[in-house]
């Protein structure tokens, strides 16, 4: 892969962070409110997988999913005003933080139901499928939602019909408080898979490179017919579950250990040691960030409020989908 | 709406069905079915009987017992352009989908600020009266006509049993059709010359002036045979077929109220909370003063549904209930 | 209910909550409370805060991400003679154990001819205000008043914060408690000598003569807002607060309508077949000629609950409709 | 094992076999309404299981449960009552052949929803385990409800709490019309137990004593403390699903060779070699379990129907439990 490539791969991870780092602030200044979910130290997973994905894919994530918006490509002052509320927003103000949606990118939000969004991916890879169209659906879940019903559901029959579905289970150790080991009897995860005679890797979350390697291979097999895949991506949460959450379930020690792992960081010495980034090259990068950040902030502000007359708008469809 | 002058012929609200499924399928390649023993067993209420070998297996999807994801893929289907009906066995079983129904088919498009449509058709038998005892006798109605951004239809008769579908799927929103199990083998006439019908207006099945009788699906038999009772008894009940329980053809209602301003509320689900409470309700907002006697509403007894003949029998609306309670209304 | 000749002190509903989980625990130890995050985390809207460390793992039960599972668990763990709480973290994910409480705890004792009792309760968070949107904002109280066989109750103060549990735990039957996300930090006083109270009951929360605002769990502030607005406009509204939406008070309820003659409904559910519906189709049934005016239902608008703060809002019943409301039934 | 004890198992088959018979007639002439689903062919699981248990167990069972409700010694009179609906049946006939009841033989029915069973188990055993009882809670299941997100999160629970379950997966090939490879995307079903970290066996389901053999030890296992166990019994319908069902599904020859391992035939012809049953044993068990089923039928024409003013009782409780 090309130096330019991987200083790509950087961008993306330091885009989304300190994106979210301001969204934090945000919520202090009650600019965003409801519920927010910060990926902070995830950043490497919806880099690497979302990277290697094609236009034509599709895309479902969870609430905590500004990491994957902002890697399939949408628009930052879009994501900010969606969680202002502002009408400008991808969703029109009317999802927040855990509904971001983008139709004409094909990312399918935004789901706030835990293990929800399984079930609809297999139906998107069902559509490609039975349309002969070369889509393979990359599907975003916790460790947390291997325990309920949908996913077994869904991962049977994604294998069951073959379909072109790209299972990425975000193992972070912690469903809210709950720790892997209170929540699956066996917590190796790549041996759910195995039941339902899907292939599976486990992956080091931490480093891009390894994700973006584990995905391309994945997704090329998916699309060429192979059948769903299934990827265990080991990652942690540095931040609170989400600004409600005092922590008491994990020690401070636990999550410093984490942190010496930070992707960002992690690749960053790398490219600085093998010389594809200068700390010009660096400071410059957190420059053009702060700046996209910034604009994304100014969007927001700008933006306007959804007219209350159209509350009901779009409860039902105004005009017919081709 | 059966015309008088157009040829008709015989048939079964299950044959009824199963032509619409056919036809639509032919019109439009987008259009599959899926769910439980849709194919190979053809269909637990042998809806799909035979379809399996005209459409092969693609369109036919057999699916494992896993209500919530081969639901959920329909909606996720829908999304991506196909036109799926989904056949969830019973309603006593859609239980185990209701999240996806709810949080997610329900929602969608107004929580992605019109971006994402679901034309997704649900169908699902429901009710009471075949001796299934509790787990099989639910009639849900009234939950999914609580729902926004659901459309809810239930088609009673061999017209709307064959015409209902062909518009469901035209519609760019979530639809679910309830078929209530005891009307699978009533016969009917359909017109040879019919076509695609509303899915949101009322009709009046009966005329009548002396009081009206509401109702809708699986009720419908029993409500025209207690107006048929009331005539011999010199009573003129009008029977109003609500075929949609959202939207609720509020209007037709509230004309059924001021021709005749005396109502009985024929519904086989549980009153408490139910369809039955809001079309009272709705009366009760904004046609009080139309009313010549309170609202009455005949519907099942609240208890699960025994299995016992006699027991279900008592538990369930009959026509001499229906008849007494007009009779009572009307004051002979 | 809260006499003023006894003692009290000021505390918070969840802390009145945490304080009826303590006590039941202590004083029997069949009773054990499970759910997700209910131990290490401290509960999500931190009701438990500190039990795992006064109970232990065994009877402050962290559960994986299986509400159907864990509810089921529940329902077995009551057959065989324990008392389990369990708390389902809100419910918008309820819907994923509905088989388990509809087909299951509702059924069970009928169907077994009375052999077998499910003496479970079922403790959810519901409501909206908070900006959490569509998926997290779900009011569907009126779903479960809809079934014979569970008992529905929604503590609005902080005396039936206190005081329904134990009652419910008691009780031979399952019984679902609501408890409104918006009631969590409100403050009250807890009379020192408070004892066990009725679920099924309604109260007069403000007595009035005017118009009655019927209403429970978390519009009841708002209602009471209201009613004082109107007392400044020279309307005496009473305020009924239904405290029980299975069974209902339908007694407490007519006493209202003849006391005041005029309804208004207030409740945070949408109206289509929800249970502001079943007051006002009661009222139609049993004491019509008691109303001077048509009856009203202030509800949430029939839409997916917006994220925006204005949206949500408009969207969500407010004090001023109710007075509106109110007005127009008075005629000032 | 005691020629009698063989004796016994034998009988207990028969007994299911002769009473279901006499149901398939008696839905013939319209005594029994409803659903019927007959348990014909699968009779040595219920036997070779049920008969391991101790009076303190529980049974949990689908709306296939005659055989389970006999084995656990219910009276035939009580069941054969139940399906006429008579007051006198085990559920006092208000739930039918789906519904079989008795709080005396800790027998919890007898439940409709495919699945349904599975998460009410892991609640008995945990409240055996919560108040020190040496309970097992055996739960029967078709292969078909291993599809089910309930299947999935019963099991994880189950072995992530060491509960006391005995999962009977009763693996008869087909759920109405659909096929085991229609159903699951891996068919070797004891490979779903190791994902949840739980010890499975699979068992030929026609051998009596091979599934009594199974049975006993995983009972054992579980009652002291090993974590609950997986059965996957290999069997086979040799009747329609229910009496609506018209097998289009399966080939007639497919069930005739199935036939030929009928677990009675097979039983009696090795009892017969072994001397330990004569011919003249097996007619006069033939007249037994006859006179049985026949009084059986007697005591269920001679009961009465409930009143129906009845019809409100019990939908909420007449006495507090204790
Ligand atoms: C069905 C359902 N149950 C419970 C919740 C509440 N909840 C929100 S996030 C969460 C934890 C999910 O953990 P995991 O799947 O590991 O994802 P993570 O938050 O760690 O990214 C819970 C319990 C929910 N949103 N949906
Ligand atoms: C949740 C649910 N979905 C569908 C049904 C309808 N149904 C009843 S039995 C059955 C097949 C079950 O097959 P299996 O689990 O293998 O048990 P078997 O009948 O073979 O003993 C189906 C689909 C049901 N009762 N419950
Ligand atoms: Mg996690
Ligand atoms: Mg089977």
């Amino acid at each position: 892969m090309s130096d330019s490539h991987h200083l790509d791969l950087l961008r993306q991870m330091l885009r989304i962070r300190r994106f979210e780092e301001r969204c934090a602030q945000l919520y202090q200044a009650e600019k965003i409110r409801g519920f927010l979910h910060l990926y902070i130290g995830e950043e490497a997973v919806a880099v690497g997988v979302i990277g290697s994905l094609q236009p034509d894919d599709a895309v479902v994530a969870t609430y905590r999913e500004h990491g994957h918006a902002l890697a399939r490509g949408m628009e930052p002052g879009k994501v900010m005003a969606e969680m202002y509320g502002k009408m400008e927003g991808c969703s029109r103000g009317r999802g927040g933080s855990m509904h971001l949606f983008d139709a004409s990118r094909r990312f399918y939000g935004g789901n706030a139901i835990v293990g929800g969004g399984l079930p609809l991916a297999v139906g998107l890879a069902l559509a490609d499928r039975l349309r002969d169209r070369p889509g393979v659906t990359a599907v975003f879940f916790g460790e947390g939602a291997v325990a309920e019903g949908e996913f077994h559901e869904a991962m049977n029959l994604a294998a069951l019909w073959d379909l072109p579905v790209l299972f990425c289970c975000e193992n972070n150790l912690y469903a809210m408080g709950t720790a892997l080991e209170r929540s699956e009897s066996q917590t190796r995860l790549t041996l759910k898979a195995a039941s339902y005679e899907m292939s599976a890797w486990d992956v080091d979350g931490m480093d891009v490179l390894a994700v973006e390697e584990a995905a391309s291979k994945a997704i090329e097999s998916v699309r060429s017919g192979g059948g769903p895949h299934f990827l265990e991506l080991r990652t942690f949460r540095f931040r609170a579950h989400s600004m409600f959450d005092p922590e008491l379930y994990r020690s401070k020690e636990e999550v410093e250990i984490w942190k010496e792992r930070d992707p960002i960081e992690l690749f960053r010495r790398r490219l600085l040691a093998d010389g594809a980034l200068t700390e010009d090259d660096w400071a410059a990068m957190e420059n053009d960030v702060a700046e996209e950040v910034e604009s994304a902030v100014a969007f927001a502000e700008a933006g306007t409020w959804e007219p209350v007359e159209e509350l009901t708008r779009f409860v039902y469809s105004e005009v017919v989908p081709s | 709406m059966t015309s008088i002058a157009t040829p008709t012929r015989t048939i079964t609200y299950r044959e009824a069905m199963r032509e619409a499924i056919r036809d639509s399928m032919q019109r439009d390649d987008r259009v599959f079915l899926m769910g439980e023993d849709v194919g190979r067993y053809g269909g637990c209420y042998a809806v799909s009987k035979g379809l399996l070998e005209e459409f092969g297996p693609d369109r036919i999807r057999d699916t494992p017992l896993s209500e919530s994801a081969f639901v959920g893929a329909g909606i996720g289907a829908a999304l991506a352009g196909l036109r799926p009906i989904v056949e969830v066995m019973t309603v006593n079983f859609s239980l185990l989908a209701l999240d996806q129904i709810v949080n997610t088919a329900a929602l969608y498009l107004h929580m992605s600020g019109g971006q994402f449509h679901v034309p997704i058709v649900i169908r699902m038998t429901t009710g009471a009266g075949r001796q299934l005892a509790a787990q099989h006798s639910h009639s849900l109605e009234g939950w999914y006509a609580h729902v926004p951004g659901l459309k809810v239809v239930t088609p009673a008769t061999i017209e709307d049993a064959r015409w209902m579908l062909p518009t469901a799927l035209e519609d760019p929103d979530p639809v679910v059709i309830f078929e209530h199990a005891g009307l699978y083998n009533s016969e009917g006439d359909l017109p040879e010359q019919g076509g695609p019908v509303d899915l949101d207006r009322a009709v009046v099945r009966r005329p009548g002036t002396d009081v009206a009788l509401i109702t809708y699906g699986g009720s419908l038999p029993k409500t025209l045979i207690a107006a048929h009772e009331l005539a011999d008894q010199g009573i003129s009940a009008q029977v109003l077929d609500l075929r949609s329980l959202r939207p609720l053809d509020t209007e037709a209602i509230l004309a059924t109220v001021a021709s005749t301003h005396r109502i009985v509320v024929v519904d086989e689900g549980w009153k408490t909370a139910g369809i039955s409470a809001e079309i009272a309700a709705s009366i009760a907002e904004q046609a009080i003063w139309e009313l010549d006697a309170p609202i009455r509403r005949v519907c099942s007894v609240e208890v699960p549904m025994p299995y016992a003949r006699h027991m279900e029998e008592a538990a369930l609306p009959q026509p001499a209930e229906i008849v007494a309670a007009a009779r009572e209304l009307v004051g002979r």
